[in-house]
């Protein structure tokens, strides 16, 4: 009990401190970034889209190569990337994704697949060491004691830009709101004027253009390589488990929950004992709620 | 098919499968033929979990339990191996019993994902406990069952045996009255328990029994491969073990057996072009799941139903994990 | 008088914020039918699975037979001779009449895990026994043309005959029939309703929840009104029928004057 | 010329037909009654008119003959449904149920439209943030036709309104439906297994036993038909 | 890279089924087969690919000198190269194809210690000459009693104590060490007895395993700081990994400094961390100023782009050199005389990284850990540069 308390000390120091809630942000950020869009796919065509990490990794190498081979200014290259990633990805929507919709349980293998498939073709033609994406800036804030890296939070403001756009276009555009009936119940939506074959390549395209954005943030920050999907989707898994299958707030509040537990007990606790608690609170909200925190239980 | 083919064609198969080894001396052959019996055993149990509805993602765990269990007793304690495999399954027995009436209450998608977790929290165990389980160094020089079975071809046969006695017990228990109540409930849970079937009971009957069998494969394999680490018991293990049984279909006990074979051939036949072996695997999967849902065993009654020129029936459903939405 | 076969005691369950059942009190004595109407919401379905077991009362007792069985599973309900059916999921779809039949006998069947495993002799005469019961539940409901149809080819109001059939197969001492003619047409009504009549010649309690005011009339001993999760009324058909709390909020006054 | 009109209508889930050979008009400002018991080919009528099902046979709405046409489509030429089992999105606020129903209308007309279906439900105005799935079975079922009424049809089809209501309420959705008509010159196709009430809304009635067509004609002399009495409306 | 569909289909399908016919094709011809091991799948596939591409610079490179010859016959050498999977199973099975069907005698692999621990159970029963990777003791301290397998280069073991005594010497300010490493083969393998040697040397170590795979280290290294260590190390981790960590270290504000002993891929470092990795200092084995090994980097960039190019590359192209040296100078195929010439390679020199020679007795109770030179450098300018070389 002492040693517990002892180590929470840690996060009295202000200089900890400062810095466990701008990683927390940063973190909750992109796994809400990679869970929102993961969650989109399930809500709408009950696809469990296991390729999702990849899309991340796509976005995070157009990223690389715009910025690093054609030398364009990365707020061009950023949204060219991910916008050029999204639009090329209708391709595999309309050669893999299409057959899964409304097949739950063959989407989770049939895009594991998809997942090897991207994975490997990426080794080949990326090969797998890691790459630098440059830093936007390599400056530090200091607020006092607090120190904050300018490219931290450059990254945050990008991605909360993401979610408050994405919240926008949700609630109060025709799209969004055909998105979130067909999430209901699809095939009303499509009695009540909803085009469902059009609802799904623009949700298609908005999952990706999140995972892709949320990966080229992840690039930027950490490295770019053909494996950069895996704990990206990982955490988007654990994140929409935690919020709930298809619950968009549910993937909010689940991304934040997770990246300030890795965040805080990691640093008071150490890696494991993250890693391990935030299992063990999923496993346990599972057996009592396992329909998560905001969704909504299935008859 | 009649009576009597069915008879011939199981003495055929029982005899090419006791006989072929004799006909090579390509050890690496016979080190196939091992693998596939040991994934009979955990593909078959794994089938056993799915007819009940459940489709399991953590069924390495078990392996993991039953391989350490057993090498444990075998090399810590200094116990024979009989003890150590009958310890390993025991301990995976034990595992699936004491979580088995927690996590068998949920269904469909909510299972997978517990189950998926559940997975990743034994690894994760495992590579935290060094001292015990040796951490991701895993477990080494892990001695055979008996020098006998150094001989690969030896080997074999201990894998047949076990292999015909699990797949056996799941035939079994498929075909009796219990495997008709499984099938109610996989058809309909509440209507089942409501016509006097004790579901979860059941269910937790059919788990510990898969579980144990996985455990068994998980202590053969340890000591066969001689060596043991987590790498072996991840989530991709498990998921393998579903992606047989849904490749080769999960309609029937065959379907799991083609596709235990299948997914040890397959890496195989693959090992040539190593630089792309997973993009054919991922288009393998892709392709099998767009448009061959009910895997080979479906893919082969529709071949057949065609040449016969007689309709054939409506695919049953698949586990619930999809149907029931 | 004999002692109440069933007797529901201050049954309530919420659910979060919503009080889907509350304080409701009922008998069934052998023989009986009773009938509980409400619209949909009212809390009828809940009332029942609350009763066979399916979700666990927050509070309020259940008593069968004098003994308390509160909170017990489906499946030892069964045991005891209570079943029930369902008002969607009533057969399985996939099997033929006979083994959905035989799967709601399970409980004369089924001899024990290694006996049907070893399949003793025990076991053997079980299945014979029960292959014999499943005859008699096809006769009765007149299901025997289509013992080999898949159930869900066949055509709905035959269908929820079976559903029947699968709770009779049991041998139940009381039956409860969740909407047993909810899309049925007159003719199909009536024929249900004179099923259930022969139900009870076999001296088995009915009780039943249905929105066909004519067939709960024609049909029930006793009527029970629910709304909003309350008992509204409670008694014989044409008493309830004429209760001004019931036509007020349930039957409306056009209805009950039609129906007079 | 009909407003609608279905001819030779077949349709098949693998080896179960759903209907066959039905075939029956609605002419403008009309309402026509389809009834039947479960499975008697209604909902797979109403499923082939909006196209959510593949069928033989030919449905023409105002001369266009609609085969081919996804529901998206098919309601945008002016068909209006509320489908069996009201179908509302639990989740989304009555507003926003309302709003999807006119998704397809441009975004100006939306306020007026939904001011007027307030006038005809008042309920649901009280009720307009709240999530739809909290309202009451009556309460859902006006949110159904208030939806179905967003996109301005000038036909709308109700898949069983009355299932699992009250009759204080189904009364009450009956006289909503009478004066919606007048006020809107609507054509209605009420699919019901509520016999009595179906005829006492409609002028012709069609009824379906198995898939096919076992009796039709004007809603008067069906409820006098002795045939009707004792199958349908079990008097 | 070419995919010979046929030619996978042979020794695929119909050679694991008609194998007598593959077994004298073998025989029939003057080639000689090695075989490589490595992963190819997963996260360990850089280093897989490293090792595939070292090997096959190599035979083509002895192939374009003429070959190799023993016995009075000259051999045009194969290389024969499969994914052990990075998984002990994996391993095993890769071992048994290589050894069993392909009849190979020399195994350059696997890479980490479980895929190697469980291929040395395949290889030294049937006499096959392994040049293995993995850190575990366990893969040179096996229970064969007269084993054919070597480990191809140094462990910590082997250069973590002379280099940590040179830290204590001449940084005299690090007094107190925060050590992370990946709860991997590797990092569990070495972390826990580097973490022991320092501690013979005076300092105060803190250790802290992460989950593999983790990218957000700053939760840790802001552990560290609170916990006010002098310097971080990181020693097992993969490249990727300890440019982030030296990247996050630097953004968490901690100016002292940052080392490892082990792990000598710079050039991955230096482009993940950027700036941030100057002035860090690290432990190097190649030296790529030798002629031999610019001449390398220059084939390698030539035919696989001008990637990053991990340390595994030239330990690989240096194990096929040391096989087909040995099989030189016993004159013959034989694996037996091949692992006595073998075992007597001293000095040996191609030219990468100076002479290697075998050690090990003490530690292992086997001479057959190589051992080469090695340096500590440190990142001045973007670029390496040695600041201590260590001879064997």
């Amino acid at each position: 009990m002492l040693d517990f308390l002892s180590r929470l000390e840690i996060l009295l120091n202000p200089t900890v401190l400062g810095q466990v809630i701008v990683n927390g942000i940063s973190l909750s950020a992109i796994y809400i970034l990679v869970a929102l869009g993961f969650t989109l796919l399930f809500g709408i065509m009950r696809v469990v889209n296991f390729a999702h990490g990849e899309f991340a990794m796509l976005g995070a190498f157009a990223f690389y190569h715009l910025t690093k081979d054609l030398n364009w200014p990365w707020m061009i290259a950023l949204p060219a990337g991910v916008i050029g990633v999204a639009a090329a990805s209708l391709v595999l929507e309309w050669l893999v994704f299409r057959w899964f919709y409304q097949r739950m349980f063959e989407s989770m293998i049939g895009l594991l697949g998809l997942n090897m498939m991207l994975i490997y073709g990426g080794v080949l033609l990326w090969d797998t060491h890691e790459r630098n994406i440059p830093a936007a800036s390599q400056e530090v804030l200091m607020l006092g004691d607090i120190i904050i890296p300018i490219d931290r939070l450059i990254v945050v403001v990008i991605a909360l830009a993401a979610l408050t756009a994405f919240y926008l276009f949700i609630r109060h555009t025709r799209a969004g709101l055909a998105m979130r009936a067909a999430a209901q119940d699809v095939e009303t939506a499509e009695t009540q004027g909803v085009d469902t074959r059009h609802i799904y390549k623009v949700a298609f395209f908005v999952a990706i253009l999140l995972a892709a954005l949320a990966g080229s943030l992840w690039g930027q920050i950490y490295a770019v390589s053909p494996h950069l999907g895996e704990r990206p989707l990982m955490m988007a898994f654990i994140v929409v488990i935690l919020g709930g299958m298809g619950s968009i707030p549910g993937a909010a509040l689940g991304g934040a929950l997770l990246g300030f537990t890795e965040s805080i007990v990691g640093t008071a606790f150490g890696a494991a004992a993250s890693a391990f608690l935030s299992f063990g609170v999923v496993i346990v909200l599972l057996v009592f709620r396992p329909w998560g925190i905001l969704g909504t239980p299935e008859n | 098919m009649t009576q009597a083919t069915k008879i011939t064609g199981g003495v055929l198969a029982a005899v090419v499968l006791v006989v072929w080894p004799w006909l090579t001396d390509d050890r690496f052959l016979h080190h196939v033929g091992v693998l596939i019996m040991l994934t009979a055993i955990g593909a078959s149990s794994l089938h056993l979990i799915i007819r009940t509805g459940h489709v399991s993602l953590c069924h390495a765990a078990f392996m993991a339990f039953g391989a350490y269990g057993s090498v444990l007793t075998v090399m810590s304690l200094g116990l024979p191996f009989p003890v150590g495999l009958l310890v390993g399954t025991g301990a995976a027995a034990l595992l699936a019993a004491t979580i088995g009436p927690i996590v068998l209450r949920l269904t469909g998608k909510y299972f997978v994902l517990i189950t998926f977790l559940f997975g990743e929290v034994v690894r994760m165990a495992i590579v935290e406990n060094v001292a015990l389980t040796g951490g991701s160094n895993g477990i080494f020089n892990v001695p055979p069952p008996h020098p006998i079975f150094l001989d690969t071809k030896a080997y074999y046969y201990l894998a047949l045996a076990f292999a015909a006695f699990a797949v056996g017990l799941c035939a079994r228990i498929l075909g009796s009255e219990f495997g008709r109540a499984m099938n109610a409930i996989r058809d309909g849970e509440r209507l089942a328990e409501c016509s006097g079937v004790p579901v979860i009971r059941f269910k937790v009957i059919v788990f510990i029994i898969a579980c144990a069998l996985a455990g068994m494969q998980g202590s053969l394999m340890a000591h066969y491969n001689k060596v043991l680490s987590p790498e072996n018991f991840s989530g991709i293990i498990s998921l393998n073990l579903v992606v047989m049984n849904v490749i080769g279909g999960m309609s029937s006990l065959w379907g799991a057996l083609i596709g235990a074979v299948f997914m040890v051939m397959l890496p195989e036949l693959l090992r040539g072009y190593v630089n792309i072996q997973h993009i054919i695997f991922g288009a393998i999967l892709f392709a099998t799941m767009a448009f061959m849902p009910g895997g080979i065993i479906q893919a082969a009654r529709h071949v057949k139903a065609m040449l016969s020129a007689k309709p054939d029936a409506p695919a049953p459903p698949l586990a619930r994990t999809g149907a029931a939405e | 008088m004999t002692a109440p076969l069933l007797k529901i005691e201050q049954l309530s369950k919420r659910f979060g914020g919503l009080q889907a059942v509350a304080d409701l009190s009922y008998e069934v004595t052998e023989r009986e039918i009773l009938g509980i109407i409400g619209p949909n919401g009212a809390g009828k379905t809940t009332a029942v699975n609350l009763v066979s077991g399916v979700i666990e009362p927050s509070s309020g007792r259940v008593f069968l037979d004098g003994r308390d069985v509160t909170g017990q599973k489906p499946h030892v309900l069964v045991e005891s001779g209570l079943v029930r059916t369902f008002q969607a999921t009533t057969v399985f779809g996939g099997s033929t009449v006979r083994e959905n039949l035989r799967r709601g006998a399970f409980r004369l069947l089924y001899p024990g895990f290694l006996a049907t495993l070893f399949d003793t002799p025990k076991a053997r005469e079980a299945r014979a026994r029960t292959a014999a019961h499943v005859d008699e539940v096809m006769h009765w409901l007149g299901l025997e043309r289509f013992g080999e149809h898949v159930a869900s080819s066949l055509p709905y109001g035959i269908q929820k005959v079976l559903g029947m059939g699968i709770g009779l197969a049991a041998r139940p001492r009381i039956i409860l029939l969740d909407e047993p003619v909810a899309g049925l047409s007159a003719e199909e009504t009536d024929h249900v309703r004179d099923t259930i009549r022969l139900v009870r010649e076999r001296g088995i309690a009915v009780v039943v929840i249905d929105h066909n005011m004519r067939f709960i009339t024609d049909l029930c001993d006793r009527v029970l009104v629910m709304a909003q999760g309350r008992e509204l009324a409670q008694g014989a058909p044409k008493d309830v029928l004429a209760n001004p709390a019931v036509i007020e909020a349930y039957l409306g006054k056009r209805y009950a004057k039609a129906q007079r | 010329m009909p407003k609608l009109s279905v001819e030779g209508l077949k349709v098949t889930y693998g080896p179960i037909v759903g209907t066959e050979g039905v075939g029956f008009t609605i002419d403008e400002g009309e309402t026509v009654a389809l009834i039947g018991s479960n499975g008697a080919g209604k909902s797979s009528t109403l499923k082939a008119i909006l196209g959510m099902v593949t069928y033989e046979g030919r449905v023409t709405y105002g001369g266009e003959d609609l085969k081919g046409l996804k529901p998206s489509k098919v309601m945008r030429k002016g068909i209006g449904f509320s489908p069996e089992g009201r179908r509302v999105f639990p989740q989304l606020s009555v507003l926003d149920n309302l709003r999807v129903g006119g998704i397809s209308r441009p975004q100006a007309e939306l306020p007026e439209r939904i001011e007027r279906i307030y006038g005809y439900f008042p309920r649901l105005k009280e009720r307009h943030s709240q999530a739809a799935g909290s309202l009451s079975g009556g309460e859902q079922q006006m949110l159904a036709i208030g939806r179905a009424l967003m996109s301005k049809p000038s036909l709308i089809m109700l898949d069983e309104p009355s299932l699992g209501l009250a009759p204080v309420i189904v009364e009450r959705i009956g006289e909503v439906l009478t004066e919606i008509q007048k006020t809107e010159g609507l054509s209605v196709l009420l699919a019901e297994q509520n016999a009595t009430w179906a005829l006492s809304l409609s002028k012709r009635a069609v009824i379906l036993d198995l898939g096919r067509i076992r009796m039709t004609g004007d809603a008067e002399k069906l409820l006098d038909d002795p045939e009707v009495r004792r199958a349908y409306l079990g008097i | 890279m070419s995919f010979d569909v046929m030619k996978s289909l042979r020794t695929g399908l119909i050679g694991s089924v008609f194998l007598a016919a593959s077994s004298f094709a073998t025989l029939a011809q003057e080639t000689l087969k090695i075989g490589g091991l490595g992963p190819l799948s997963g996260g360990g596939t850089s280093w897989g690919l490293a090792a595939q591409r070292g090997m096959d610079l190599a035979i083509s490179d002895l192939n374009a000198a003429g070959g190799i010859t023993a016995g009075g016959k000259t051999y045009k050498l194969e290389l024969v190269f499969y994914d052990d999977l990075y998984s002990a199973q994996g391993g095993k099975a890769a071992a048994e194809r290589l050894v069993h069907q392909d009849k190979i005698k020399y195994i350059v692999g696997p890479v980490g210690s479980p895929p190697a621990l469980a291929a040395i159970s395949v290889t030294n029963p049937a006499k096959v000459i392994a040049l293995t990777n993995g850190y575990a003791p366990g893969v040179l301290k096996n229970d064969a009693p007269d084993p054919y397998n070597f480990r191809l280069y140094n462990t910590n073991l082997e250069f973590g104590p002379p280099i940590i005594k040179w830290i204590r010497e001449n940084l005299k300010d690090v007094k107190k060490i925060a050590l992370l490493a990946p709860n991997d083969a590797v990092g569990q393998a070495v972390a826990k007895p580097l973490a022991e040697d320092y501690k013979k040397e005076g300092f105060e170590v803190i250790l802290d395993f992460f989950e593999r795979g983790t990218k957000e280290f700053t939760p840790l290294i802001l552990r560290m700081m609170a916990q006010k260590v002098d310097a971080f190390e990181f020693d097992g981790n993969s490249p990727g990994d300890a440019g982030l960590m030296l990247k996050q270290i630097r953004q968490a504000g901690f100016r002292g400094k940052v080392f490892q002993i082990g792990g000598p891929a710079v050039d991955e470092i230096i482009e993940i961390a950027g700036p941030a990795s100057e002035g860090f200092m690290t432990y190097d084995f190649v030296d790529w100023d030798m002629p031999k090994a610019k001449a390398l980097r220059e084939a390698y960039q030539a035919k696989y782009g001008k990637g990053i190019i991990s340390p595994f590359m030239p330990a690989f192209y240096h194990g096929v050199y040391l096989m087909a040296e040995a099989i030189k100078r016993a004159d013959s195929i034989e694996t037996d005389k091949v692992r006595t010439a073998m075992e007597k390679i001293d000095g040996f020199d191609i030219g990468i990284y100076g002479p290697v020679k075998w050690i090990g007795k003490e530690t292992y109770g086997v001479n057959r850990q190589l051992m080469m030179q090695y340096f500590f450098s440190e990142v001045k300018g973007g670029k390496i540069v040695k600041i201590k070389k260590f001879t064997p």
